[in-house]
């Protein structure tokens, strides 16, 4: 499932009016948490998550490990807090890269001439026609596991669905009557584009990354699963829950706080995007 | 069928007396005296118990605000007689209409000291009650025909649907009767077809068919032409007083007083979910004693107001409320054009107007100008001493050099910044009478020339659809050309086409002597500033991120270089031409009100310093007093710019009041031109006719069907 | 749990029926025993295909297909005597011709039996002089030929099947007590008894029809998936008992767990021995002793397994019975051996370095072979390794990527394990001939010793392998780490489980107690 | 008509080629050696088998030459043998995506039913009962998939014993993974059909219908739900799509042969032809299912049919 078709999903903005002030803020709260924790995870542990305490293998939470240890003994709570900066980055930097390929893509498919933007299209429909998770799983064996790579992975795959989403609204705001008006007033094209089109895409654009931030979270923990993720002992979110899904009836803490941790999450930056378009939808008064 | 007696216009005096006392009490109860009166008179009046009887009807949406949307309504509708609800919008009368079925809106609290259904007191139904109500004893036909019909249901589902359990062989019959009864020639065909297959006259039928199908003793239709042609929308109101007189009882609801002075025999007029004024029509409308009413009767544009103010100001009729006796000259003199428009051959009881040209100060009721006869200045100068400076001219220069001299000295004020700047208040400034040319336009070489213009658009299924089919028209400078016909007749394409946003499939468009549909795009922008366009839906043209600072500024930075604070300054002054504050700089235009709106548009349509206006049904989103503001803001504008305009709109009224010259459209052609008395007083192709005929007057009035 | 048995104490009278539903944590793609060395085809097809030997879990050979044969003193040519009782499942006879063609399709590279193939060894040729004699010949001494034999690789088919041009590698054709009835790759495979079978392996005391009607194997990947259905009773046998699990599950009196010890070459670090670091014999003995593996081992593998103390799994023909890992755990020994080296400093992160370059040792490994219980042990030894200041990277990669790094050297550790009750893997794993594929050490210098020993006679081979296993430990081209071994964890409605000795659980004389 | 049909398929010939290109040059960059694979993984590959697999599969070939001889053959529909499977890819995949099909349509099918009945139940709803919707949505939105899985299985197969867990034979192996697949799905389709109905429960056609004495239940029934198939039926499509490959994830908890299975196969063992041949699959499902979907907004919306702008 693409950030563009969730998008799609979203609620228009007045249905969530009766309850977006608490949820917001409980949402805010904990995205800002999950930033702090990728940030300075040394706020909440003070715990190495990479090492191996092989003496003390699968304790149940308690005050020592607030989440408790996983099968090499290391601080579960400890890996989710700094898990948070893997999960995070990859999901940023993911949904940052569909932005900016689907952006590209989604302009150019307008604007080339001399049937480029045709060419360009087509290109989009190829690359839609390939379900995500595929060419995710094909750019990972191209380019090998890891963070960066799993970023990128997840990045490209979601550019087409951004792209296509991209198209549609500069279509529309081509055809709108602002930019008719421009053109009226005498704006020259490129200006258009520049001062009238693209800002005013800009709005849903915004809410598609904030939400194709949680989207591509879930998409790297998908292939993290799959073991063609981030690879151990890197504590990304996924991964994390990849390796305690094996324990879960020895040790359901070692899966259950990370599966917590990536629904919370993408929850809270999943509500945090719905509220954004609301207050961008209501501020335009339309 | 129906009589009235002058007491009814005394009862509803007192009823309407007696709500302003309830309001500055701050209760909401009805009062008591209000009713045994018009129930006196309704008893009297009528053999037949009403199908509806309200009273006191209150209305409050206590989770939005605590306002009464709907407050102390009272009235009844006998059977074979159709009552009118007029108002301006969101003054209630859709919360009323729907408050006979049970469906006021969603967290309603409805109140009444009556709301009988033939005899029945239905307000306290529970909801099962209530839906055995709607569609069988009250059939309704909702607001705007064309998004009422569900787009993906068959017609004859939609209309079979109050039916409830039939076997389908009944429920087939009942379905085609009732479109029949409902005009619908071919219901076999229509019943299998879906809305957007059907004209918008048919599908209001079909609506109305609907509301029939169970044969229901009251129909409510609540606006049911506000989106159809002129056309269209007579022969649908035709239906409804086809309807009455078959023995139910019609509330009709609209907007337009043109429309209640035909086909309605009583009418309530209602402001801020009050009723202001209600009684018959004739009464209403050729005495009205409230001064909303009054207003409303005055922002009719016509041609008979044409070259003079429509809007009055709210605080002249309050003084004029103040004291009766002293009627102000300029809201009499609105008031007296359109008494003059009642048809003489009225029933006996109706006051009749005389045909004397009335004298300003006299009093509403014994006004009575001259009907024109089509002369150039034939408009009675009747308010000479309007406060409001009303129409200073009587006549227009004839001779064409004056007329030069006019839009010359026009330009020259316009060009002067200060000239203008103190154009605030509709009172202060008065506009010009309307320049109009006489003929001699071709001493002046024209500012546009199209010539020959087609325009092919593909539609569906592969065929293509001729949207303009050699259309040829001429403007020159000062000028202003109405094009007027029927929805899809090509107005909008040719305005499209004049402002090069239309690519022409064969033919030209001249613009200032020189090519311009030929020139590519990047040779025609740098004359763009000279043809601007003010288009019916101003919000959809401002970028929504920009405040109304910024959209004025947009065609002051593509323009000659200036800094930044004199551009400021000039779109200070811009917005004091179109009558703006200043202060609404920083504003988004999402928090204007539409007519607010429709000025900024105008403002940055000048900011360019325009010759030609193209404005593509700029009021027809606009109620009719915001509607009569902007016109008197165009008509001002005319004569101190010097604006040539070609001006698209549906509405005649409009089109008489503010052009010179009117070119009708149908089917994509130009099927008449000429001056536009000429044209509306002798019209030669008989589509011409048929449009014309079709606008309800107030005061053409046909004899209602018995 | 316990370790090896040949076949368990059978509580009470065999019970005849019942339908046996067993989940397998890996799969197969191909259930052709010929076409593909893997493990669980060898699993299911086990009972599919008869040998023409069979190994005991002693490591005897016994009469199966074949009722005799004869070996030549320089272990070049065999000769079996066949049984002429003897039918296919699709009703053709064995005879010697069967076999020979079995043998031939194998020996045919365009069939791309590759696994098989090595199993066969340089085979000369391959002869069926009358109806019940097979010989296959050699030019050099071969002696692993009979273990070889006794695996289901080497299983004879029908050679109507195999010539038939249909779809081989869906599908096998044998004359075992149970037939392929359907096999579908990621789901499982289906076996229905024979009735007329009554020619079970000689190391058996039962040779007639199966107890079982049918076996059901399905491929259940997770693990918690699998240990679900065992203790929900949805199967009554699972493989791969995930470590963690294993002792509750022993404590389930339901519940037993078997568990045969892998013979072959446990799974061991191999040590690049052409590049740096590994190049330096001191870094290597270093890796190789400097950190206590058996902890590790008992941390991630919960006890579950034996240590490993030799480069070859104690129970394997031929290992070196003073192999004790005394190696092992001797930190000090290895900071001093690193410390002559030259690997003196350490950097912020305690990692040794020398000329400013860190001590690093990239470990690459497939994940989906290497497994999640592997992977742990790994990321154990990682953080073991980081004390004595080598910093051990663990690279995840696919099994292309891992294959083509294998080829190229380009890694400084992998590691494996190979399953063979035969000294010889040796030879594969580090003999010259398979330097880039099964030679992770890449050492050519054993040649000699494990050349002869192919086809010496077994005192001298006992001589040269013992040789060779000591000079694997003390030059440290490999740390060897575990036993891997086959874990069967069933319920006790499961009787009658044996083993085959490659470590694969055999069902032809098991039953179900409840039947039916 | 005839025209609209040829563009159509000209257009997913095009996409077919240049799925298939972009395949083919991701596979023959992916590090690996395909010998290895096609000769069994794990084994060791002497020379001599090497030069017979390399020259059999035409590894040798340049790969321009190799690129081209696909396509050659693709175009006669034949896509080769998978290397592991060592089976024809269509008979590789055909058998695959029977199961695949199964778990996708019922757990679609299934998803389309909550979604429904949820829609149907929470539209216009109590602030509260929507919160609690729309809140329980969100969360299996932002939960993995796989995790849904894994808990399913948990209590209501080891748990509570409801539902065998193993294989894929018998309905009832179907209904755990099937849920688990839904219920995102049903997420995104029920939030977005519960919107369309408040939409078009908003339009005045609705209030007309009112006005004819209809109930709420007939209101939302027979015209408001038909108005939300159209978002539905887009953002459904969309989802089908992902439905087929996203089963990767379920079939993996629930040990479930399929699509999903020989995908992660066939890429983790560079199996080339299979891999283009699930691209040239998924390709030309999102093909038909696009022109599914149109055919589902001409059904639905007359004014589709007729061309005319809704
Ligand atoms: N369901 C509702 N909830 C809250 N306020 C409502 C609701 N329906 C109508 N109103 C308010 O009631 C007032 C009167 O509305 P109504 O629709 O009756 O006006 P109207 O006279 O019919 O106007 P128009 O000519 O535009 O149709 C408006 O201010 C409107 O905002
Ligand atoms: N972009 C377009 N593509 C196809 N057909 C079009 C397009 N624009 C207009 N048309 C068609 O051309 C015809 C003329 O349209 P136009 O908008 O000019 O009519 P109009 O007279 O302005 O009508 P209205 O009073 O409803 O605004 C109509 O039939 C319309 O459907
Ligand atoms: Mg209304
Ligand atoms: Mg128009």
């Amino acid at each position: 499932m693409s950030a563009a078709d969730t998008l799609l999903a979203v609620p228009r903005a007045k249905r969530l009016r009766g309850n977006v002030p608490v949820g917001t803020i409980l949402a805010g709260i904990v995205v800002a948490a999950v930033i702090a924790a990728a940030l300075v995870p040394g706020l909440f542990t003070h715990l190495d998550p990479e090492e191996a305490v092989l003496g003390s293998v699968f304790q149940p939470p308690s005050a020592a490990h607030p989440f408790g240890t996983d099968h090499l003994g290391r601080d579960v709570a400890s890996r989710v807090v700094h898990g948070a900066r893997y999960s995070l980055l990859i999901g940023v930097g993911a949904a940052l890269l569909s932005l900016l390929i689907g952006t590209l893509l989604g302009l150019l498919s307008v604007y080339l001439p001399f049937g480029l933007d045709r060419l360009v299209q087509r290109g989009v429909d190829i690359l839609l026609a390939f379900p995500e998770l595929l060419l995710a799983l094909l750019i990972i064996a191209v380019l090998g596991r890891g963070p960066v790579n799993t970023l990128i992975a997840v990045g490209l795959a979601g550019a087409a669905g951004y792209a296509r989403l991209v198209r549609s609204q500069v279509l529309s705001a081509r055809l709108s009557g602002y930019a008719e008006q421009a053109k009226v007033l005498g704006e020259s094209p490129l200006r258009v584009v520049a001062s009238r089109v693209l800002p005013n895409i800009a709005r849903p654009i915004v809410v598609l990354a904030t939400i194709g931030v949680g989207t591509s979270i879930l998409s790297a923990s998908g292939l993290s699963f799959l073991g063609l993720g981030v690879a151990p002992p890197t504590p990304e979110w996924g991964a994390l829950l990849s390796e305690g899904r094996s324990y879960l009836s020895t040790a359901p803490w070692a899966s259950v706080f990370p599966a917590t941790a990536i629904a919370l999450s993408v929850v809270s930056i999943t509500v945090l995007g719905r509220s954004l378009q609301a207050r961008l939808t209501k501020g335009t008064g339309a | 069928m129906s009589t009235r007696t002058t007491s009814s216009t005394t009862a509803t005096a007192a009823t309407a007396e007696a709500a302003a006392t309830k309001v500055t009490d701050g209760h909401r109860q009805a009062d008591p005296t209000a009713v045994p009166a018009d129930e006196r008179t309704s008893a009297e009046a009528h053999e037949q118990a009403p199908v509806v009887s309200v009273r006191g009807l209150t209305v409050t949406f206590p989770e939005r605000s605590d306002r009464l949307v709907v407050d102390d309504v009272s009235f009844d509708v006998h059977p074979g007689e159709i009552v009118a609800i007029v108002g301006r919008s969101g003054s209630g009368k859709s919360v009323t209409a729907r408050s006979l079925i049970g469906l006021a809106g969603s967290g309603a609290v409805v109140t009444a000291d009556r709301l009988d259904l033939e005899g029945e007191h239905v307000l306290a139904l529970d909801e099962g009650a209530w839906r055995s109500v709607r569609g069988r004893r009250v059939g309704f036909v909702l607001q705007d025909a064309l998004t009422s019909l569900d787009p993906l249901r068959r017609i004859g589902d939609e209309v079979g649907e109050a039916l409830g359990r039939l076997p389908a062989n009944d429920r087939r019959d009942r379905v085609e009767a009732a479109l029949r009864r409902a005009g619908i020639v071919d219901p076999e065909v229509r019943s299998r077809q879906y809305a957007h297959q059907l004209s918008g006259g048919l599908r209001q039928r079909a609506l109305i068919a609907s509301a029939i199908v169970n044969d229901p003793r009251l129909l409510v239709a609540d606006e049911p032409t506000t989106a159809l042609d002129v056309t269209v929308q007579r022969h649908v109101l035709e239906l409804l007083r086809g309807l009455a007189a078959e023995g139910r009882g019609v509330l009709l609801i609209t907007h337009d007083l043109a429309v209640v002075a035909q086909f309605a025999s009583r009418v309530l007029v209602m402001q801020n979910g009050r009723v202001g004024e209600s009684g018959t029509v004739e009464d209403v409308l050729a005495n009205p004693s409230d001064a909303y009413t009054r207003r409303l009767l005055a922002a009719i544009p016509s041609e008979h107001n044409r070259g003079r103010r429509l809007s009055v100001a709210p605080d002249e009729i309050d003084a004029a409320e103040i004291d009766s006796a002293e009627i102000d000259a300029a809201e009499i003199d609105a008031a007296e054009i359109d008494a003059a428009e009642i048809d003489a051959a009225e029933g006996p009881n109706v006051p009749r107007p005389t045909d004397v040209p009335g004298e300003s100060g006299a009093p509403a009721s014994a006004q009575t100008p001259t009907r024109s006869t089509g002369g150039e200045g034939s408009v009675a100068p009747a308010t000479a001493d309007a406060p409001a400076e009303a129409p200073a001219t009587a006549g227009a220069p004839e001779a064409s050099d004056t007329r030069k001299g006019s839009v010359a000295s026009a330009r020259a004020n316009a060009g002067s910044s200060d000239g203008a700047a103190d154009a605030s208040g509709g009172d202060t400034t008065a506009p010009a009478a309307l320049a109009k040319p006489s003929g001699t336009t071709g001493d002046l070489a024209p500012l546009l020339v199209v010539d020959d213009a087609t325009v092919v658009f593909p539609g569906p299924r592969g065929s293509r659809r001729r949207a303009l089919d050699g259309v040829s028209i001429r403007i020159a400078p000062g000028e202003t050309l109405g094009v007027v016909g029927e929805s899809g007749s090509g107005k909008s394409t040719l305005g499209r086409a004049v402002l090069g946003l239309q690519r022409l499939d064969a033919g030209s468009v001249e613009l200032f002597g020189a090519p311009w549909s030929a020139l590519p795009e990047r040779r025609r922008r740098p004359l763009r500033r000279r043809v601007q366009v003010i288009s019916q839906d101003p919000l959809g043209s401002f970028d929504p991120r920009l405040t109304v600072g910024q959209l004025i500024d947009q065609p002051l930075r593509l323009g000659p270089r200036r800094a930044a604070a004199e551009r400021r300054a000039e779109a200070v002054r811009l917005l004091g031409l179109v009558d703006l504050d200043g202060d609404l700089l920083g504003e988004r235009p999402g928090r204007l009100s539409g007519g607010q709106r429709q000025r900024v548009s105008i403002a940055q349509a000048l900011a360019s310093d325009p010759e030609l206006l193209v404005a593509d049904e700029p009021v027809s989103a606009l109620d009719v007093l915001t509607q009569a503001q902007v016109l008197d803001l165009l008509v001002e504008l005319q004569a101190r710019v010097g604006l040539a305009m070609l001006f698209i709109s549906h509405d005649l009224g409009v089109v008489q009041h503010l052009t010179h010259r009117i070119a009708v459209m149908k089917d994509g052609r130009i099927v008449e031109t000429g001056p536009v008395d000429e044209v509306f007083d002798r019209p030669r192709h008989p589509y011409t006719v048929e449009l014309f005929d079709a606008v309800p007057r107030i005061g053409t009035r046909p004899s209602p069907a018995t | 749990s316990g370790t090896a048995t040949g076949e368990d104490a059978a509580a009470g009278q065999p019970v005849e029926g019942g339908v046996l539903q067993v989940a397998l944590g890996n799969d197969t793609n191909i259930i052709n025993p010929h076409l593909t060395g893997s493990s669980v085809t060898a699993t299911i097809t086990r009972d599919v295909v008869d040998s023409l030997v069979s190994q005991d879990v002693d490591n005897s050979i016994h009469p199966w297909l074949a009722t005799e044969w004869d070996v030549n003193e320089a272990n070049t040519e065999y000769t079996f005597t066949l049984r002429d009782d003897v039918t296919f499942s699709d009703g053709e006879k064995l005879d010697a011709a069967a076999v020979k063609q079995n043998f031939d399709f194998v020996l045919d590279p365009a069939n791309n039996s590759t696994y098989a193939r090595s199993l066969l060894g340089p085979v000369a040729a391959v002869e069926a002089p009358d109806a019940t004699t097979v010989v296959i010949r050699y030019d050099e001494s071969f002696a692993p030929l009979l273990q070889g034999l006794s695996l289901s690789y080497l299983g004879i088919q029908s050679p109507a099947f195999l010539t038939s041009g249909g779809d081989l590698s869906t599908n096998a054709v044998g004359s075992g007590p149970f037939t392929l009835e359907s096999f579908a790759p990621g789901q499982g495979s289906k076996l229905t008894k024979r009735d007329d079978y009554n020619w079970g392996p000689g190391h058996l005391a039962h040779t007639g029809p199966a107890h079982l009607d049918g076996i059901e194997y399905r491929y259940l990947p997770e693990s918690s998936t699998r240990l679900g259905a065992l203790q929900s009773g949805q199967v009554q046998a699972i493989d791969s008992v995930p470590p963690a699990d294993a002792a509750t599950l022993g404590s389930n009196e339901k519940i037993t767990v078997d568990v045969y010890q892998n013979p072959g070459v446990p799974y061991s670090l191999q040590l690049n021995t052409t590049r740096a670091p590994f190049d330096d014999v001191k870094v290597r003995q270093a890796f190789q002793t400097g950190v206590d593996i058996d902890a590790a081992i008992e941390a991630t593998l919960f006890g579950t397994v034996e240590t490993a103390t030799g480069p070859l799994s104690s129970h394997t023909e031929f290992a070196d019975a003073d192999a004790d890992g005394s190696w092992k755990n001797q930190p000090d020994r290895a900071n001093t051996l690193l410390d002559e080296a030259g690997w003196t400093e350490r950097n912020a992160d305690g990692i040794r370095t020398k000329n400013g370059s860190p001590l690093t040792v990239t470990l690459s490994y497939d994940e989906g072979y290497t497994g999640q219980t592997n992977a742990n042990l790994l990321q154990a030894l990682q953080s073991e390794y980081r004390k004595i200041g080598i910093d051990l990277v663990l690279d995840s990669v696919d099994a292309g990527t891992q294959s083509a790094r294998t080829e190229a050297g380009d890694y400084d550790a992998i590691a494996y394990f190979f399953v063979r009750a035969e000294a010889d893997i040796l030879r594969t794993v580090y003999g010259s001939a398979s330097v880039g594929t099964g030679n992770g050490s890449r050492v050519t210098t054993l040649d000699p010793l494990l050349d002869e020993a192919v086809g010496a006679t077994p005192e001298r081979r006992a001589e040269l392998y013992t040789q060779v296993q000591r000079e694997v430990i003390d030059q440290a081209y490999s740390v060897p780490l575990y036993v891997p071994n086959y874990q069967v964890a069933h319920t006790s409605e499961l009787q009658g489980l044996a083993w085959a000795t490659n470590a694969k659980p055999l069902f032809y004389n098991a039953w179900l107690t409840n039947g039916s | 008509m005839l025209r609209q049909v040829g563009r159509r398929l000209l257009e997913l010939v095009l996409v077919l080629w240049g799925a298939a290109t972009i395949t083919f040059i991701a596979v023959k960059s992916i590090p690996g050696d395909p010998v290895a694979i096609i000769s069994g993984g794990e084994n060791i590959v002497d020379a001599e088998q090497r030069a017979v697999v390399t020259a059999a599969y035409g590894l040798d070939q340049p790969l321009i030459v190799q690129y081209l001889r696909y396509l050659g053959r693709a175009f006669t529909g034949d896509i080769g043998e998978s290397y592991a499977f060592r089976s024809p890819v269509v008979e590789v995949i055909g058998e695959a995506i029977v199961p695949t099909l199964q778990l996708a349509l019922t757990g679609f099918v299934l998803a389309i039913l909550i979604a429904t009945v949820t829609a149907l139940l929470t539209s216009g709803a109590r602030p509260g009962v929507r919160f609690l919707a729309s809140g329980t949505e969100l969360v299996l939105l932002s939960t993995p998939v796989y995790w849904i899985g894994i808990i399913l299985l948990l209590v209501f197969s080891f748990w509570l014993g409801w539902f065998p867990v193993v294989g894929a034979d018998g309905p009832g192996s179907l209904v755990l993974p099937a849920l688990a697949l839904s219920l995102p799905l049903a997420a995104i389709i029920s939030q977005v059909m519960r919107d369309g109905i408040e939409h078009a429960l908003d339009q005045p056609f609705a209030l007309t219908v009112r006005s004819r004495g209809v109930g709420e239940i007939g209101l939302r029934v027979r015209h408001a739900l038909r108005h939300s198939l159209l978002a539905v039926s887009t953002i459904a499509g969309t989802m089908l799509g992902g439905v087929l490959t996203g089963s990767i994830l379920t079939e993996t908890v629930f040990g479930r042969p399929g699509i999903g299975q020989i995908t992660l196969l066939g890429i983790s063992s560079r199996d080339m032809p299979l891999i283009l041949g699930l691209v040239v699959l998924s390709a030309l499902l999102y093909s038909l299912i696009n022109l599914v979907i149109d055919l589902g907004y001409a059904l639905i919306d007359p004014r589709i049919r007729d061309g005319v702008p809704a």
